[in-house]
């Protein structure tokens, strides 16, 4: 069984219901704290939070940590690294991904549920979906406003939809690019997201669409 | 201090105290701390019942859920320093509730926030209202506790002011109970967390007094920045700590700062401490002893652990780069004692600021007064459609999503029920979920407060059982002008018995609570304003929402209404004050409830809500507008007791009621579990349709309602 | 007559302040030498005014700080019309 | 030596600023009349330094300006020893 590691930077507050996910999608999870070593691991999440609680931007002071390098070299093997919400913010401030994420167009934290359009199934997070296939999740986050100056080294994985999956101005929570929602690196081994699939992985809670993610990730860890 | 506390402590001392020793218990004894002048009338609340482990008296009360799970809830209203610095404010009061949950040794889950404020015309308070949204926001979000509910409330008698009250839980194993006293001398006590700073000092007497009118300039010292990365640090650490089993006793650092903890901590089993207050890290200069004891800076917790245990335990804060020292030591003696530089400022024997006599205020007998302004008044005419869309468009109706989407609600994964409906519902295991809910009502608790105070009960009962839950206990926040203004304090007396009557019709109890005394702005008091919040128990499988399901079902009333509008919405959009309150009638309350629960487990209704707040016109639009639904109502089908007009049947605030939606195949069955029944219509179409035998009175799209429901945003400017 | 006002808003000194201390320490983990790192609040605003200092005053005491935890000091320049 | 940097961090121009906008709103419904408002984070520093402009530079690059929506600007002064 695969084992993925998920960090605990200071401030990170997702992680104890990411590694149930992880568990309950049929993989093995710890927690590591930041200043541990990610060797003897399969992959890595770095999830949702508020790591040194967003001062100066959200991920900045995370992304500049040592564990990051060890995520780097990881990365490079080919092993999937997900981030989610604060996790997606520290991919792309590491630039391990492209962009950044600003503060939402209407500059205040917002909670709330949200349809995704699943724009791409070949990365090693999405190959449970279908593509064009629309899922429901929440967000929360004040910074999740994507935005880069070129998308050619990107593929797009989830945009903000309508539940008919149409990608309309309306449908955009945080007023980011091309209602891009998640985002994977060309080789389809790094995504970040900042909806909070791990909060839609239970039935009681809503939904269990994002369950797929953590499935595709523990079958790709397989391979 | 009064002189003949003075007096006192002079006779228990045989001496004057020096000028630490007398800082030390003038906060001690202030009212905020010591209670001096509540605690007697206190005593009249049940605090017992077989789900009770732990009552009043600690940090935070403690109940089971089952066998593997006990919850740990609690309540704090942090409202002068939020009147003051909105955002610092308010986010500190979650920080303090926070840490109160914590300290008993449990992870705190959830977070409730009933906030009150004066009219939006205003420019300050519509500040006081964003940036108390905004310190709430940022602080639970980022230390990862979810706000999944609460209450916001706009009345004239607030303008210039705010009412800021928290409510959380936490949750824990029963095994990891920690005590904030300590049962064995020699322990070390370790202070562990923020920097100690001048922030704070005379807070708690503070809280104590009125705010003037250029309390900004004056109470600097009052007010704090709030600082969560700390205060998440704190929890993670604090939770690993007593995961070792080693932690003797815990308390968090609240009012009357290093003072009160250390010493209830010492002295409540009778032991003494030794404080080295030096040791103390300082975050400003030239800080003196007095200024270290008892100054409130946040996010500070004060452990106390055996000497061979400090290595394994400090590793663990150090893991979490929390600053820790060892601050002192319990000893037998019942002594306080305080050392700076190694010279003894301070000797007192502890229970002279753990023990504080009561002292009891001029108790009055209501008379039929000035203040008494509970008088019938006649009902005006208008028009229904009219006086609906004044009501909806109310700011205590619409719609708070503005404020709860700011807050992560989501957070930890187990929010199955969000805010926007009855009560919030955390799933705590695969079978069971618990529900949270907070109420009050000053509007009613004006005109009566016994009454009122029942009413803050049994709506927070009605909104469980609406989501299926049965009520497990409760928690009251009592927000009150100053107790020295006899009508204040009559009325203070008046509601503990309202909470106490109610409470013990259910065969509840309250384990944890707050008060909070000189409310007052300008010389005027503020309405009574108890607030209770209440936990239930729910199988995940029952849970039910307000949300209507299908077109076709049939919509029942539970319960009788009465010509019962004093504290009214209706009333308060028209600028009446007068009336006499809802009355609540604790049998009936008790039967309906009861019946609701019965009826969702036997799965007879598909959706609940109970009337409140804008009465049966504005609890069926809620349940359309929350599913996008409409329905046909005629309300001359509505159970009354005498007669009434329509007006008042629409908007009569009458107390034990709900709002069933149903299979019509249900109906007999209903029909035999409630005395007060009847089918007063059914879900359909997209519009809102309220009827009076042929006579239509109100019609209006449900799109258009929810237009209306989500105005929020525009009386704040945006 | 326009305006140009950079207004910057202070934590009073004493006050914690936790996002200047995080973020000075991880400049300090990145190898600098850091005694003291502020992150103060900073506003450019152009407007227009007959009275700016007043307006530029009062913008501070009413929104932009609170005179119970912080302090202010402010630039006016001139832009013409 | 010791020094004390005033560091700048804009937005790009071109890229919208929320948080602006949202103050800018907040004073003009207060009654101001405001053109432009802006909000670009400002850091004092002071540190030790054998060679502050580089370390200044880096400490903007590396960690307080974000290179794919910032842009920065900055005084140093020195304080002495
Ligand atoms: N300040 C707040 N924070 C979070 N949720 C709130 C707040 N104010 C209101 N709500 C939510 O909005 C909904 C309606 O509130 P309210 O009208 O007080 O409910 P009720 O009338 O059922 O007591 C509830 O779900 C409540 O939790
Ligand atoms: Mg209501």
């Amino acid at each position: 069984m695969p084992k993925f590691a998920v960090i605990v930077f200071p401030g990170t507050n997702c992680d104890f219901e990411t590694v149930e996910t992880i568990k309950k999608a049929g993989g093995k999870a710890e927690r590591v704290w930041y200043k541990e070593s990610l060797k003897d691991f399969d992959g890595v999440v770095l999830p949702g939070g508020f790591s040194y609680a967003d001062y100066l931007r959200g991920g900045a002071i995370s992304a500049r940590a040592e564990i990051m390098e060890e995520v780097k070299e990881l990365a490079k093997e080919g092993k999937p690294v997900l981030g989610i919400c604060n996790g997606f913010q520290i991919l792309t401030e590491a630039k391990l991904l492209p962009g950044a994420l600003r503060p939402n167009k209407i500059p205040r934290f917002l909670c709330r549920w949200i349809y995704l359009r699943v724009a791409v199934t070949e990365t090693a997070f999405t190959s449970f979906y279908k593509e064009g296939e629309v899922i429901r999740m929440p967000i929360a986050h004040a910074e999740g406003n994507y935005y880069a100056n070129n998308l050619s080294k990107v593929r797009i994985a989830f945009q903000y939809s309508n539940e008919n999956g149409e990608i309309i101005e309306d449908a955009n929570p945080n007023g980011s690019l091309l209602n891009i929602a998640g985002i994977s690196n060309e080789n389809g081994n790094v995504l970040g997201m900042m909806p909070h699939p791990e909060r839609a992985s239970d039935r009681w809670l809503g939904s269990e669409d994002g369950l797929r993610v953590f499935k595709s990730m523990v079958k790709y860890a397989k391979r | 201090m009064f002189p003949h506390e003075e007096k006192f402590i002079l006779k228990k001392l045989g001496r004057e105290p020096n000028e630490v020793e007398k800082a030390m218990i003038e906060v001690m004894w202030s009212e905020h701390a010591s209670y001096k002048s509540s605690r007697k009338w206190l005593k009249l609340l049940p605090t017992k019942n077989e789900y009770v482990i732990l009552g009043p008296g600690e940090d935070a009360g403690v109940i089971k859920f089952d066998e593997n799970t006990t919850i740990v809830v609690g309540i704090e209203s942090h409202n002068h320093p939020s009147a003051v610095e909105p955002y610092g404010g308010a986010a500190t009061g979650v920080g303090g509730i926070v840490r109160d949950i914590l300290c008993m040794g449990a992870r705190p889950i959830a977070l409730l926030d009933p906030i009150r404020f004066g009219p939006l015309e205003k420019e300050r308070n519509k500040y006081l209202f964003e940036y108390v949204v905004k310190g709430i926001a940022d602080y639970g979000n980022r230390i990862g506790v979810p706000t999944v509910g609460g209450e916001t409330e706009f009345d004239e008698s607030l303008d210039g002011y705010t009412l800021v009250n928290v409510a959380c839980i936490g949750i824990m194993h029963p095994n990891e109970l920690v005590h904030s006293y300590v049962t064995e001398s020699g322990l070390l006590l370790v202070l562990v967390g923020n920097k100690t700073g001048r922030d704070g000092i005379h807070g708690v007497t503070f809280a104590s007094e009125e705010l003037s009118e250029n309390a900004e300039e004056e109470d600097r010292s009052a007010v704090q920045i709030p600082d969560p990365f700390t205060e998440k640090l704190l929890i993670e650490a604090t939770l690993e700590a007593v995961k070792t089993g080693k932690v003797k006793a815990l308390k968090d650092l609240g009012g009357g700062g290093l003072t009160c903890a250390s010493s209830e901590m010492a002295g409540k089993k009778g032991f003494g401490t030794v404080i080295y207050a030096d040791r103390v890290p300082q975050r400003e200069p030239n800080m003196n002893v007095m200024e270290v004891m008892i100054s409130e800076s946040q996010e500070r917790m004060l452990f106390a652990i055996r000497e061979e245990d400090l290595e394994e335990i400090t590793k663990i804060f150090e893991k979490y780069e929390l600053e820790w020292t060892v601050v002192g030591e319990i000893i037998d003696e019942p002594r306080y004692i305080v050392y700076w530089n190694g010279e003894k400022v301070a000797d007192l024997p502890i229970n002279l600021l753990t023990e504080v006599p009561i002292i009891e205020w001029e108790i009055i007998e209501w008379e039929a007064g000035p203040y008494s302004v509970e008088k019938d008044v006649r009902t005006p005419e208008i028009v229904p459609q009219e006086a609906f869309l004044k009501v909806l468009s109310s700011p205590n109706i619409i719609s708070k999503e503005w404020v709860y989407r700011q807050y992560d609600h989501e957070v930890q994964g187990r929010t199955v029920l969000k805010p926007g409906l009855d009560a919030a519902v955390l799933k705590i295991n695969d079978e069971y979920g618990l529900a949270f809910v907070s109420d009050g009502n000053p509007s009613y608790s004006y005109l009566n407060p016994y009454h009122g105070a029942m009413a803050c009960v049994v709506e927070a009962i009605r909104n469980l059982a609406s989501v299926g839950a049965k009520p497990l206990a409760l928690v009251d926040n009592l927000n009150f002008a100053s107790p020295e203004r006899p009508e204040v304090y009559w009325s203070f007396i008046e509601t503990i018995k309202g909470l106490r009557d109610a409470a013990n019709a259910f065969r509840l109890a309250y384990v944890s609570g707050n008060v909070s005394f000189y409310n007052e702005v300008n010389g005027k008091s503020i309405k009574p304003t108890p607030v209770v919040a209440a936990l239930g128990k729910v199988k995940l499988e029952h849970i039910t929402t307000m949300a209507f399901k299908d077109e076709g079902d049939l919509i029942a009333v539970v319960g009788v209404t009465n010509r019962e509008l004093g504290g009214s919405e209706l009333y308060r959009v028209l600028g009446i004050r007068e009336g006499i309150a809802p009355r609540v009638d604790l049998k009936k309350e008790k039967e309906n409830a009861e019946g609701i629960l019965k009826a969702i487990e036997h799965g007879l209704v598909k959706a609940v809500h109970d009337v409140s707040r804008g009465g049966l016109a504005i609890a069926l639009a809620e349940m359309a507008m929350v599913s996008g639904l409409g329905f046909e109502v005629d309300i001359s089908k509505v159970p009354v007791e005498a007669k009434l007009s329509p007006l008042e049947v629409l908007f009569s605030e009458s107390q034990a009621r709900f709002i069933v939606s149903f299979e019509k195949e249900n109906l007999e069955k209903l029909k035999e579990m409630f005395k007060d029944f009847a089918v007063i219509g059914e879900v359909k179409g997209r519009e809102m349709v309220f009827k009076s035998n042929e006579d239509k009175l109100i019609r209006i799209s449900v799109k258009e309602g929810r237009k209306i429901y989500g105005s929020l945003p525009k009386l704040l400017g945006e | 007559m326009k305006y140009k006002a950079k207004i910057i808003v202070r934590l009073e000194e004493g006050l914690n302040d936790p996002e200047g201390r995080v973020i000075g320490k991880a400049l300090k983990n990145l190898g600098y030498k850091i005694a003291d790192l502020k992150v103060p609040k900073y506003f450019e605003v152009v407007f227009e005014s007959e009275n700016p200092e007043k307006d530029v005053e009062e913008m501070c005491r009413r929104l932009l700080a609170n005179p119970v935890i912080h302090t202010y000091e402010y630039q006016i320049e001139p832009l013409g019309e």
